[in-house]
């Protein structure tokens, strides 16, 4: 078992420099801008009425991802009322 | 006609209406040998009862060939194989996780390392 | 200032919830280490939209001065909430699997293999 | 004016139809379950009438634009933006619509199999609600022309599909496979999201048309390459990440089996959608097209060789799933390695690709018929288990006939569909490189073998005494099967009309990254 945990360790270090490696590329502090942000701060006011830009990000200019968040919650809660179901005498099956 | 279903594959061409028409003519054929069988053929008497020189016929169960023993030979050939390969299949998360990330490094030295080399 | 210092943890937090994934031998650390890489992602991403010396987005008594971004803000408010909906729902797993099995350690629980 | 209205907002009402289906399902399960049943097959055969009209709509008149929230949703860049997509556009072109009909077949056949297949389940409200909300996420996931509510719509796939899986308890067994199925993709879905952030904090953008337009190809969009295709690909089931396919195909309940594989092909379609639309030329096509082709060659025959020792029938057929799925990587791998020479291109590399398309519709639709069979075969006999199967064929007759289609279609038997699209592949792989494609038909050989060993033991043999009782099944379980075999015979015996209508349109919409830019931007990108 000793080279596989050598191999682990490698995978691992490969993908902490990877994955670091933005940190060192990307600046803090001042990220790039193409218009995206900026012209919802400067307009979100009069499209989406709030002033809170945040709120109008999330309920009005992304609101179909906040739908999309919605469903998750649902599908976790199906998900979960489906394991622990009731379920009927001889429903399971003895796999081998 | 022909034209219209024949596949191109950029090479050659293959016309499937041709092989159909082969099968169906097949099917036919085999249909017409078999109504040319036996007619004294009855379904319920002992005509239908396997005959093996006599013996007693053995229980149902024991006359199927299982799954489990076809291509016995074949995994039997290339048992190096697959005793590499079947345990790879542990069953362990943790092993599946890392198989992930091992892949994922490895396409990762690849694809960065691609404009060292 | 504090140079890029987010960045680097949102790396390392991500790589300790790895590292956890795949050393750790119960079922629920593995979930919580799954966990750790979200929290990690989300502080990745809010850490991409940040304007040094920004203000919040929010126009109600802002202070004036330039307002940090908004839409990664909002793509971490909506990853929060699928996190939490993944996670109840392996938990959830997790309960089924001690109560079948009677355990959470990840090497008896791989029953189906080969 | 109805009618107007409908064609306006096809693609949104792609995905309310069933999310609208999904919500409700559990109420009117409440009320009657007759009615639910009844509810849940309208809802996925309006699904499956809305993507018919969108893929009708798409390929005569190009590709359909639409925005969330805008004041015109099939405005590009809508009045309000300021010359920039920031809200959500939904960027549905001929692949995206080949993939949307693909799966909504599938969707449809599935759900008329499941209402009898798996009556002898407890909690169906839920099991239909998440069945209809596992096909939200595969058509949000083809659909979207965003990166985020790309990832939001894979989670809402695998969650739903990890649920699924997980239904039938199975003294934990199921609920095993379900979590190891969960925990992968959810992993593989937060490095999805890092790649996202990696894009946001670069280019200031989510529209797919906006990065790829703006792609540089740096150090850092060569890291989000990597997370994305690797993570796809895991989700698409490749080998060697390949490990959940065996254990969720084979414990879930085989309706939702038969949808997995669509699931599994959503992913497949991402790993493509990234490759060619976000990054195309940009990228190192030589090194990125070699990785894919030996994703696809190792899949082709791990899988294969794997599947021939297996006793439990369904999990022979998911290893055969993996193998099948290399064809894919395989076929298209090859148009990516030669994407940015046209000689070569022109020469195989569209053929190769069209190749790849055509085999991921036909293997929806035959390893879709080839699941639902071995679930008709585990609804009688109650087991899956090869060696103790036997004898099935002089009771369930029609069971019988579908599974030999499904079987001959997954070998590339003429004249089914698998051999329209293997052909396309052998001789177009044939030109870039002779051993690939002499391994795909050896792959295809062993194949066959492995399915006459099933069919055998299934089948063959004299009537077992502990299968007296067994009979047909029910009808609607053989409508869904019957659907998906005469779809399999259609596309075998006519695959030039589908080559025409479907697949070159999507191979074309995939390379063509200009069009697709100039699609949601205007102009000459």
């Amino acid at each position: 078992m000793k080279s596989k945990e050598i191999l682990t360790a490698i995978i691992i270090a490969v993908l902490a420099a990877s994955l670091l490696l933005p940190s060192a590329l990307m600046v803090f502090g001042s990220p790039q801008n193409d218009g995206m942000d900026s012209y919802m701060i400067d307009n979100g006011q009069d499209i989406a009425a709030v002033n809170n830009i945040v709120t109008g990000v999330v309920f009005d200019f992304r609101g179909f991802d906040t739908l999309g968040e919605a469903l998750v919650l649902f599908t976790a809660v199906l998900g979960v009322t489906l394991m622990f179901r009731r379920m009927k005498e001889d429903e399971e099956y003895e796999y081998e | 006609m022909a034209v219209i279903e024949t596949l191109n594959t950029g090479f050659g061409s293959w016309n499937p209406l041709i092989w159909l028409a082969a099968f169906i003519i097949a099917i036919i054929l085999a249909w017409f040998i078999w109504l040319r069988g036996e007619s004294d053929y009855r379904k319920g008497t002992e005509q239908t009862k396997p005959f093996i020189s006599g013996n007693a016929e053995p229980e149902k169960g024991e006359v199927h060939v299982r799954g489990g023993n076809m291509y016995w030979g074949f995994t039997n050939a290339l048992e190096d194989y697959y005793e590499r390969l079947v345990p790879l299949h542990s069953g362990i998360l943790t092993d599946y996780i890392l198989w992930f990330l091992g892949v994922m490094a490895i396409v990762m030295i690849l694809v960065l390392g691609g404009g060292l080399i | 200032m504090i140079y890029n210092l987010p960045f680097i943890a949102a790396g390392l937090i991500i790589i300790i919830g790895i590292v956890m994934m795949v050393t750790k031998k119960n079922l629920i650390r593995i979930v919580m280490g799954l966990a750790l890489v979200e929290a990690g992602v989300n502080l990745f991403l809010v850490a991409t939209g940040y304007i040094e010396n920004g203000i919040a987005p929010i126009f109600t008594n802002s202070p004036g001065g330039e307002m940090v971004f908004p839409t990664v803000q909002a793509m971490t408010l909506t990853n929060i909430v699928i996190g939490i909906a993944t996670t109840a729902l392996l938990l959830s797993f997790v309960m089924i699997i001690y109560k079948k099995y009677g355990t959470v350690d990840v090497d008896k629980t791989g029953r189906l293999k080969g | 004016m109805i009618t107007g209205w409908i064609m306006e907002n096809l693609p949104a009402l792609l995905l309310a139809v069933p999310m609208l289906g999904a919500i409700l399902t559990p109420l009117v399960g409440k009320v009657s379950e007759k009615g639910r049943n009844a509810w849940v097959l309208l809802v996925s055969l309006a699904a499956l009438c809305v993507a018919a009209l969108l893929t009708n709509e798409v390929l005569s008149s190009g590709t359909v634009i639409y925005t969330f929230g805008a004041g015109t949703p099939a405005s590009a860049i809508p009045a309000d933006s300021g010359g920039l997509p920031f809200r959500i556009i939904f960027t549905v072109d001929a692949m995206s619509v080949f993939m949307a009909i693909s799966a909504s077949i599938v969707g449809f056949a599935v759900t008329l199999f499941s209402i009898a297949g798996d009556s002898k389940m407890s909690g169906k409200d839920s099991f239909y609600a998440l069945l209809l909300l596992m096909q939200v996420g595969i058509l949000g996931m083809v659909c979207t022309g965003d990166m985020f509510n790309f990832f939001v719509f894979l989670e809402i796939n695998s969650l739903a599909g990890a649920a699924l899986v997980a239904s039938r308890v199975d003294k934990g067994y199921a609920v095993e496979a379900g979590l190891k199925y969960a925990v992968l993709s959810t992993l593989g879905g937060l490095l999805v999201l890092f790649a996202v952030g990696l894009f946001y904090g670069q280019y200031d953008a989510l529209n797919m048309a906006v990065i790829a337009d703006s792609m540089q190809f740096g150090v850092l969009d060569k890291i989000a390459l990597v997370l994305l295709l690797v993570a796809l690909a895991m989700k698409s089931g490749a080998v060697p990440m390949h490990f959940w396919t065996p254990d969720a195909y084979s414990m879930a309940p085989s309706s939702v089996t038969a949808f997995l594989v669509v699931a599994s092909q959503a992913s497949l379609y991402g790993v493509f959608r990234v490759v060619f639309t976000l990054y195309n030329v940009t990228l190192d096509y030589a090194t990125i097209g070699w990785i894919i082709i030996i994703l696809g060659v190792l899949s082709m025959f791990i899988g294969v060789t794997m599947a021939i020792p297996q006793k439990d029938v369904k999990r022979l057929m998911a290893y055969h799933a993996v193998s099948q799925t290399g064809y894919m990587l395989l076929g298209v791998g090859v148009g990516l390695a030669v994407l940015g020479n046209a000689a070569m291109m022109d020469a195989f590399g569209m053929t190769a690709m069209e190749g790849g398309l055509f085999h991921i519709i036909n293997h929806a639709m035959y390893k879709g018929l080839l699941f639902l069979t071995a679930g008709a075969i585990f609804y009688q006999a109650g087991t899956r288990n090869l060696n103790k199967l036997g004898g099935l064929g002089h009771e369930m007759k029609w069971t019988m006939v579908f599974f030999i289609i499904g079987a001959l279609a997954i070998a590339g038997i003429p004249p089914f569909n698998g051999f329209a699209s293997k052909l396309m592949i052998y001789e177009s792989v044939f030109m870039f490189s002779p051993i690939l494609s002499i391994i795909a038909m050896v792959v295809s050989i062993l194949t066959l073998a492995s399915f006459v060993k099933v069919f055998h033991s299934m089948f063959m043999g004299p009537k077992l005494p502990e299968y007296e009782g067994v009979r047909e099944v029910p009808r609607y379980m053989l409508a869904g099967m019957g659907i998906l075999a005469l779809l399999v015979i259609l596309f075998g015996v006519f695959p030039q009309q589908v080559v025409d209508f479907l697949i070159t349109p999507a191979a074309t919409a995939l390379v063509d990254q200009g069009s697709y830019i100039a699609a949601v931007l205007g102009g000459g990108a």
